[in-house]
């Protein structure tokens, strides 16, 4: 398709006539010397205040239990787990870009997956949240670990929620290396060009001592690589298994095998959203003009109308399954989706997840930053609103019609998702002053390729 | 903001100061050190915590007691049943604590002045009893039976060890679930014939064998025995 | 002293310097760049490291423990009836051993990186260098070991004139 | 609370307790003593000095600690707090401690007993069963008997004597009683007023008519706010007598009105009889025919239900007598039959002829003694005397000037409210009751008291009419003394207590006593010397207390047929206004009758403090915490309400305000009211919930008035309901079919299900346990009374979490019985259908648990593992039934020493964040398990009986081994009409239902 449209008229990945030198002393004194801008600043109270409504919202729940929010019998979880599974969801777009496309070759990610996984690591510390305060007894979530209790009791290794605790652990770990790892080079980079020996300590310590030998190199290429391999499949297992927790169960509007794809492509729709939500203000705050633009801009939200373009299809095929297969529940439920109470969250993710993107197939929105920006928020609001819908409007109407209840959220409730995005805007705010915001090395590597070149396009879906 | 290729401006201008190296040798060895303590620690605390849960506190240290009445020398030497005291083990969940009046059957004439014997005497004249300290108690979920396991010929040695020999009584096992599962998993490493049930130090010449056929003779379903249902309700 | 220190400007330039010092004789060199240069290790002749078998050890342990553990759990040491699920119920196991597959792989392949490579090591006497900053940054170097003795740090060090470097610096112990 | 109005410790009074150990007196034991959580509590509350300080409990040490060290996993340290043995002084060894006990005694409804069987838990009364030979309860109970264990725990009971406001002690009240008696001793008791509730105790009785007959001047009134029974009925001259119905012999019965399956003195055995008529297995069904303003739990049995304005049943009557040919009926000028009307009363009348001598027609208490006059004509035309209705003597108790009506005093309230207005009562006794709030507003009974210098209260609360009273006396609870009480067929039966009087009430006996003698006597003696004539000696006193029934004490029954009675005061009982309202209907349909009822759950008042009632929901409407105006869908169209739109009602010059409830099957003109809200003195429970529905009655006419008026107001206020949803959607849930259809096809009902109860599954079947138990709900039988869910949540220590969490859809019942309602919402097809935990064998819920927190045991049961829940609530989620309940906060109150000692110590009492649901009673099972097991023999079919199973009136739930092919619960399941609910989803679910079986009349047959 990207024959089509006028894309060849695309900058190259990074400006021309960008060499070792502009690229390290643009990118290090990003982190080493450019003063802290008072947007920085704001953004960070801002942040810090919703992290200290999320810390006595915590407090609250340890005290006075779950009740605090909206649950109730019917809809038994809501908030918590739209939440949960929408930062997880935002994390797999970090993941993928760095390592899916580390593997697809593709060159322009070089400028992004830096604080793509940066975005990642955040966004699932967030996540990771939401399960163990969601409950009843969270001091007790390590049940959920095989560890030789003096009970001789062991977990249900076949409930779909153990193996989302393996999949949380698992991903929140391999993601903290590849990200860990993958930045020594920048933070020896940043070692070296301290201006006081304080930074220099302190980067000096977060390096590990690296030198760039040519050993380092070699070990550090082969454990990128195999982990790109692996992360990516970590990336589709895990939201597979975040899939599972709701096609397990037989509740009518969980109980389908289109599950994992349709979540693994809504993970990488948000995240991609994310990625852009966060790139495009990046760029203009730091100044990375010269590596990040149009070309970087264009391609996610070409990836991002792609993967969205799969999620519609899931949304499509799950209400054709239901009224072809014409199961008495099934196609209640869906009509209950459709019409019934919670009609507004279905039609709101359509709005936003549906009709929003269409407009990316317009190249001129493609490259306006404004405009992919907005499409983007407007996307992440969207993947929250059909979390919200799968949830509750699959719970507040179930088998029995005795047992219909109405879900209603309380202030907590409001205030836990408020609180996580401030959390996870603390933690990149902090990352963006820092670390390394792009990888340095990488780009080194692509301008002495001749990269800036911009002979390859790639990334076009 | 643009610097121009690699200005020396700042770049690692802490070393102007002559200071050669970030971190000293004798840092650098320090900081592995310290990673690999770091592993070492965590592992201990896990394996520490193990320890202390497997191992609950209480076992084998005597409480002090208003009054320091010795098993060993009621059931020990003067061989008095079980029963004579904990009268409801074979017929109830609780075993039951003897009232004053059992004391006083023997103690209104034997040893009426010994002064350990006090608080019993006072106690019974003024009717408000004295408190004994607690040595077997079990969290509120667990549903313990005596007299259940009296029947199907769990001895009071196998959970109360030698009472027969403790001055003062102490708590011999750790009534963790894991505890109680080793013999509802295999009941007949333990099972007694009645008749020695409530006897002291008996041992059984072949354990197993004896335990295969008392599982028959006393209906034993061993199906059930780990069910969850069997302890908490 | 550690031995000398040439300073290139471009990954071509080191090469060439590579293989120039390995056919003059000499064995204990060692190079440095700020990114990966393509053909650097084939130059150095360095074996392949075993970084990717250390990760496939970790997956195949990972995975392999993982589903002995909830076989041993759910089979030999307390089998409990679970909405009428058999006890070994290999399907539903599969996932957990999956994610430890991969969760072991990568840990043993991050330790196997820092390990291999010697790190975490923050004290280097290579670090006292005042251009070797530049290591991280825009230039390549290469060091020649050589004994502690002039004669060999002075043919060294006119071999290193001969690679035409931007700066030759001495590393001390 | 409470724990502060517990009493000061005083150790004479416990030593005197402990002394006193006649019959189950004493209630300390050693299990008692040594008994950790529950005790510990107790122990605190009643005696400080004994006492210790109750442990750190383990779990809510972690809801504060565990959080923050979570990650050290240090949590899981669940070693128990040290705790004390405390032994007894004086071995008690009568019975094996930690064993419960069962003592039969007796509780009344409006004065009727009800035959109870109490556990006793190491001295604590914890649970009220029936008493199989008691006649009326033949084993269970109704909701209010189960609710009697809450009420006796209670701790808003009144705790001491109150004079005015200050506190006092009885013997303070026996001097200020010997200074008035001295007065009366002169002056014949002029003045001396004593105003009871309806009461049969012969005791009491015995000591009222001493009262009056050493006080020839003293008066008695009897008020009872809950309605009569339908047990009472008149003679000719007007004077009582008791009226005895066989539900279970008729063939057809008609209803005018009448709620006879909650009848507060017989319900429960005429639920059972009724049912027992209609078994289709025997083929042979009763037909019932309800006709009634507004739905009732009989109305919901009926084979055709006619929805009738209250008003306009007498003409209804009146028009179907003349169709059975009975002689003069009076004019039934009032009641213009409609076709349908018309339609329905000719296939009445032909389908009562049909059965000679078998059929009934019953009358309810609201209606005016016409309509009972016409009811018994009919009956006699139909030669139903004798077969399916007969009658005895009175069994109530009655003052001497209700049986000869001196001029204006016939003993009835009103009499006693004018009476005081001219200041002729000086001394006015209330022995248990609160005229103050129940009675008409008309009446202004509070006013009234003013003229009345002494005002003498005993009660168990210190209520409305308590804070009025100069002297308040604190009543003994029915399980705290002993009593007495004669069952709707007379039978009398002796109530013992179970456990000295928590506060140091004292009964309505011992209170007459000391106004009869001057001193307290001994309660146990004057029960014992008042039955002395039937039980003479020790062996049988000691025989009756153990059977909870004097054995032959029941009255005759006698096939005299009465003569019609006389409107008294009247010759011409024909003309009456009970249709007034058919006129003003004739003239504009705006014309609204009000209709006022006690409510179903919390009766008139008496019952409003009670927790458990106040959460039950209220049949049909599934209301919980309120009351509100039921009004009919066509009303609701035509003032466009909706549900908790508050309106405000106008009738007899007051007005109220109250939320409407849309109540399908309601009679278009006729608006419901309930009794027992709007409490001021109550207690923390009952306090300002609902509305005083007593404002608008008037005393001439308690039950209904004609002159309603309702305005919308615009506001609306919040109700708490446990169903939102009423059409089953299609759903086979509830099945049916008719009897007709039934008996040429048994299939017919269950046929349609593809693949039965266990379709295929991929899963090997798991080797049974020894036992496999399973559930068996009738349908047919079920009638909705909700016994069931208040038995569960007595026996299972189930939490009350009040009106906001209920309306948040959080209650806790175990056992949810659930309302449907089919066809047009004029005259709906009402079902009700008990819902517990199904037991899946391929439990959902299980597959979902991360931590093993539910899962089968080798017997079946799905069992959940609180100690192991860490609340996922996943299991809920995936429960196709949503029968689990989640503690969201933490429900059970740990705080109040009252409770804990309620609490059954059999069952784990659930903290916060733990999912909970129905196990069977699990420690049901498990304690016959363990006695059976000592016995090295097998469970006796029937050994096990859960709460829900014991306390059904009807028998519709069975329970027990389904590997056993004789057992009732398999022979129950092996019907044809055996199907379970949702089996599709293979959850093959243990519980299964027996569909239900209607028996329409095929001349209205395209009516329902």
């Amino acid at each position: 398709m990207s024959a089509a449209l006028p894309d060849d008229a695309l900058p190259p990945v990074i400006e021309p006539g960008q060499n070792s030198s502009t690229i390290t002393t643009e990118i290090s004194a990003v982190t080493l010397e450019r003063p802290t801008g008072w947007l920085w600043i704001i953004g960070l109270l801002i942040s810090l205040a919703l992290s200290g409504l999320l810390f006595v919202g915590f407090c609250w729940l340890l005290y006075a239990g779950v009740g605090i929010w909206g649950l109730n019998i019917p809809v038994a979880w809501s908030f918590a787990i739209a939440n949960y599974v929408w930062w997880i969801a935002i994390g797999m777009g970090g993941t993928f870009i760095s390592a899916g496309m580390c593997l697809a070759r593709q060159p322009w990610r070089s400028s992004i997956n830096r604080f793509a996984e940066a975005m990642t690591v955040f966004a699932v510390s967030v996540s990771g949240i939401f399960p163990i305060l969601h409950l009843g007894r969270p001091w007790f979530f390590y049940w959920l670990f095989p560890y030789p209790d003096v009970m001789n009791v062991w977990p249900q290794w076949r409930s779909s929620l153990e193996w989302d605790f393996w999949a949380i652990l698992a991903y929140l770990i391999v993601s903290l290396a590849y990200w860990y790892v993958g930045m020594l080079p920048d933070l020896a980079t940043l070692r070296d060009r301290s201006p006081t020996l304080a930074k220099a300590r302190f980067y000096g310590l977060l390096a590990l001592g690296w030198r760039g030998e040519a050993r380092h190199w070699m070990r550090f290429e082969q454990f990128n690589l195999i982990t790109a391999g692996v992360a990516v499949a970590l990336v589709f297992s895990v939201h597979s298994m975040v899939a599972l927790d709701f096609s397990e169960a037989l509740v009518p509007g969980w109980h389908e095998t289109i599950f994992p794809p349709f979540f693994i492509a809504g993970a990488l729709f948000s995240g991609f959203a994310m990625v852009l939500v966060l790139g495009i203000p990046l760029r203009r705050f730091y100044g990375l003009q010269a590596f990040l633009n149009d070309r970087h801009i264009v391609n996610m939200a070409k990836m991002m109308l792609c993967a969205g373009l799969f999620v519609d299809y899931s949304y499509f095929s799950e209400i054709f399954t239901a009224f072809q297969s014409m199961d008495r529940y099934d196609f209640a439920m869906t009509l209950h989706r459709l019409y019934g109470a919670y009609a507004w969250a279905f039609w709101g993710t359509i709005l936003l997840n549906v009709l929003n993107i269409q407009l990316l197939w317009i190249p001129r929105v493609r490259r306006s930053h404004a405009a992919v920006f907005l499409i983007a928020i407007g996307v992440l609001i969207g993947m929250w609103l059909e979390r919200f819908m799968l949830i509750v409007s699959s719970l507040y109407e179930g088998f029995v019609p005795s047992a219909w209840g109405m879900f209603w959220p309380t202030f907590w409730d409001l205030a836990f998702l408020a609180g996580s995005v401030g959390l996870f805007f603390l933690m990149f705010l902090l990352f963006a002053r820092l670390l390394p915001v792009l990888s340095m090395f990488e780009l080194r590597k692509l301008a002495h390729q001749g990269g800036s070149g911009g002979v390859e396009r790639g990334g076009e879906p | 903001m643009r610097v121009g290729p690699l200005s020396t401006r700042n770049a690692g201008a802490h070393k102007d100061g002559g200071l050669a190296q970030i971190f000293s040798r004798h840092f650098g060895f320090l900081f592995r050190l310290a990673a690999l303590a770091a592993l070492v620690i965590v592992t201990a605390l896990i394996l520490l915590w193990r320890a202390v849960m497997a191992y609950p506190a209480g076992v084998h240290d005597a409480l002090e007691q208003p009054i320091p009445f010795s098993h060993k020398h009621h059931v020990g030497d003067d061989g008095i049943d079980c029963r004579y005291c904990h009268t409801s083990v074979e017929r109830s969940a609780f075993a039951g604590i003897p009232p004053l009046s059992t004391c006083m059957t023997c103690h209104s004439q034997l040893y009426t002045d010994q002064p350990m014997l006090k608080p019993l005497i006072a106690a019974y004249e003024s009717g408000v009893p004295f408190h004994w300290q607690r040595l077997h108690k079990l969290p509120d979920f667990v549903y313990f039976d005596h007299s259940i396991h009296i029947a199907k010929g769990v001895g009071c040695e196998t959970c109360h060890g030698r009472v027969d020999e403790m001055p003062l009584m102490a708590r011999v096992a750790p009534l963790t679930m894991q505890w109680c599962l080793d013999c509802h998993r295999a009941p007949q490493k333990y099972l007694r014939p009645h008749d020695q049930v409530f006897s002291m130090g008996w041992h059984a010449k072949d354990q197993l064998a004896l335990g295969e056929r008392l599982l028959r003779e006393y209906h034993i379903d061993t199906r059930r025995l780990t069910d969850c249902s069997v302890c908490h309700r | 002293m550690l031995g000398l220190l040439a300073e290139f400007a471009d990954a071509e330039q080191l090469r060439g310097a590579v293989l120039r010092a390995r056919h003059e004789g000499y064995a204990d060199i060692e190079a440095y760049s700020p990114y990966p240069v393509d053909g650097l290790t084939e130059a150095m002749g360095l074996r392949r490291a075993h970084v990717p078998f250390w990760m496939l050890l970790g997956a195949i342990c990972g995975g392999g423990f993982t589903y002995w553990l909830e076989w041993y759990s759910t089979v030999v040491n307390y089998p409990i009836n679970v909405g009428g699920r058999p006890p070994f119920s290999w399907p539903a196991f599969l996932p957990p051993a999956l994610e430890m597959t991969l969760l072991w792989a990568v840990l043993a392949g991050a330790l196997a990186m820092l390990i291999g490579n010697r790190l975490p090591r923050v004290h280097h006497p290579l670090f006292a260098v005042r251009a070797f900053d530049r290591a991280t940054g825009d230039r390549l170097f290469l060091l020649l070991r050589v004994a502690n003795s002039n004669l060999e740090a002075r043919r060294a060090h006119a071999f290193l004139k001969t690679l035409s470097p931007l700066s030759i610096s001495e590393v001390s112990e | 609370m409470s724990s502060s109005k517990v009493p000061p410790f005083d150790l004479d009074a416990a030593r005197a307790q402990l002394r006193d150990t006649r019959g189950p007196r004493y209630w300390r034991s050693l299990e008692e003593l040594a008994d950790g959580e529950g005790f510990q509590a107790w122990l605190k509350a009643q005696f400080p000095q004994l006492a210790q300080d109750a442990p750190l409990d383990r779990r809510g040490f972690l809801k504060f600690i565990g959080a923050s060290m979570a990650l050290a996993g240090l949590t899981a340290c669940s070693h128990p707090p040290q705790t004390e043995l405390v032994p007894y002084v004086h071995g008690q060894d009568e019975w094996a401690t930690g064993l419960p006990r069962y003592f039969a005694t007796t509780l009344t409804r409006n004065g009727y007993a009800q035959g109870a069987l109490v556990r006793s838990d190491e001295g604590r009364p914890t649970k009220v069963e029936g008493n199989p030979q008691h006649p009326a309860s033949l084993g269970a109970t109704d909701i209010f008997a189960q609710a009697a264990i809450l009420q006796l725990w209670d701790p808003d009971r009144s705790q001491s004597v109150m004079r005015g406001d200050i506190v006092a002690t009885w013997e303070d009240f026996a001097a200020e009683w010997l200074v008035l008696r001295a007065r009366f001793d002169r002056n014949g008791g002029a003045g001396l007023r004593v105003l009871t509730r309806t009461l049969t105790s012969p005791t009491l009785a015995a000591q009222l008519e001493a009262l009056q007959n050493k006080y020839p001047d003293a008066r008695w009134h009897v008020h009872e706010p809950g309605g009569a029974s339908l047990s009472r009925g008149m003679d000719a001259s007007g004077l009582p007598r008791s009226v005895h119905y066989r539900f279970d012999r008729a063939k057809v019965i008609l209803t005018l009105d009448a709620d006879f399956l909650s009848d507060p003195a017989a319900g429960v055995r005429y639920s059972h009889d009724f049912i027992s008529g209609r078994d289709p297995e025997r083929g042979a069904m009763s037909r019932l025919y309800a006709v009634e303003p507004t739905p009732s739990v009989t109305g919901m049995m009926a084979d055709h239900r006619l929805p009738l304005e209250s008003a306009r049943i007498h003409g209804f009557a009146q028009a179907l007598a003349q169709r059975l040919g009975v002689a003069n009926i009076g004019s039934t000028g009032g009641f213009v039959p409609s076709s349908d009307h018309a339609r329905w009363l000719d296939a009445v009348a032909a389908d009562l002829r049909s059965t000679q001598n078998a059929s009934l027609i019953v009358a309810g208490f609201a209606q005016p003694p016409e309509a009972h006059a016409l009811a018994h004509a009919m009956n006699v035309a139909l030669g139903n005397v004798g077969n399916t209705i007969g009658f005895g003597a009175p069994i109530e108790a009655l003052p001497a000037q209700a049986l000869a009506p001196k001029a204006n005093d016939d003993g009835s309230l009103r009499a006693l409210a004018s009476a005081m207005r001219v200041g002729l009562v000086d001394t006015l006794l209330v022995l248990d009751g609160n005229p103050v709030y129940d009675t008409s507003a008309d009446l202004a009974i509070a006013d009234a008291l003013k003229h009345v210098p002494h005002l003498l209260h005993l009660g168990l609360y210190r209520d409305e009419t308590g804070t009025l009273a100069e002297w308040h006396l604190p009543l003994a609870h029915a399980l705290e003394a002993w009593g007495d009480a004669r069952a709707f067929d007379g039978s009398a039966s002796i109530a013992q207590p179970l456990i000295a009087p928590l506060y140091g009430g004292k009964s309505a006996i011992e209170l007459m006593s000391l106004l009869l003698e001057g001193n307290f006597s001994d309660g146990r003696a004057l029960v014992r010397q008042q039955s002395a004539s039937q039980l003479r000696d020790d062996d049988a006193w000691n025989a009756a207390l153990k059977s909870g029934v004097i054995s032959n004490t029941a009255m005759t029954v006698t096939s005299v047929s009465p003569p019609f009675p006389r409107k008294r005061g009247s010759s011409d009982f024909h003309a009456i206004e009970s249709n007034i309202l058919d006129a003003r209907l004739s003239r504009n349909d705006k014309a609204l009758e009000l209709l006022f009822r006690p409510d179903p759950a919390i009766g008139a008042g008496e019952w409003s403090n009670n927790g458990w009632l106040q959460e039950l929901p209220k049949p049909l409407t599934q209301l919980t915490w309120d009351n509100v105006a039921l009004i009919s869908p066509d009303l609701a169209k035509r003032y466009k309400l909706n549900n908790g739109d508050v309106v405000e009602l106008r009738s007899h010059g007051g007005k109220l305000h109250a939320p409407v409830w849309i109540m399908p099957g309601q009679a278009t003109h006729s608006v419901t009211v309930h009794l027992g809200y709007g409490r001021t003195r109550a207690g923390h429970i009952g306090d300002g919930i609902g509305y005083n529905a007593n404002a608008l009655r008037t005393s001439d006419s308690p039950w209904q008035a004609d002159d309603l008026q309702i305005v919308a107001t615009g506001e609306n206020c919040e109700l708490a309901t446990t169903q939102h949803h009423f059409n089953m959607e299609g759903r086979d849930l509830v099945r049916e079919s008719t009897l007709s259809e039934y008996l040429r096809d048994p299939q017919s009902a269950v046929a349609h299900d593809k693949y039965g109860e266990k379709p295929p599954s991929l899963y090997p079947d798991y080797l049974k346990g020894e036992y496999a138990w399973g559930m068996s709900i009738d349908l047919n039988a079920c009638i909705g009374c909700k016994a069931c869910t208040i038995a569960c949540q007595s026996e299972n220590n189930i939490p009350v979490v009040g009106k906001d969490q209920v309306h948040r859809g959080r209650e806790m019942h175990w056992i949810r019985v659930d309302h449907y309602y089919e066809g047009d919402a004029e005259t709906p097809t009402m079902l009700s259908q008990p819902v517990p935990c199904m037991m899946c064998e391929h439990a959902p819920c299980e597959l979902v648990c991360p931590v093993d927190a539910t899962v089968h045991d080798s017997e079946g049961l799905n069992v959940q593992v609180y100690n192991r829940c860490v609340g996922t609530r996943f299991c809920s989620n995936n429960c196709p039934y949503k029968v689990r309940r989640f503690n969201f906060m933490q429900y059970a109150d740990k705080q109040t020493p009252q409770y804990e000692a309620m609490r059954n110590p059999e069952v784990s009492v659930r903290r916060r964040g733990i999912m909970e649901k129905c196990t069977y009673c699990i420690q049901r099972i498990e304690t016959a398990h363990i006695a059976a097991d000592k016995e090295s023999r097998r469970l006796r079919d029937g050994e096990v009986v859960t709460a829900c199973q014991a306390v059904c009136p009807t028998r519709a739930i069975r329970f027990g081994d389904i590997s056993d092919a004789q057992s009732q619960v398999s022979k129950a399941k092996a019907s044809p009409r055996n199907y379970a609910m949702l089996a599709e989803l293979g959850t093959r679910p243990r519980t299964t239902y027996l569909a239900r079986i209607r028996n329409p009349n095929p001349a209205l047959k395209d009516e329902t």
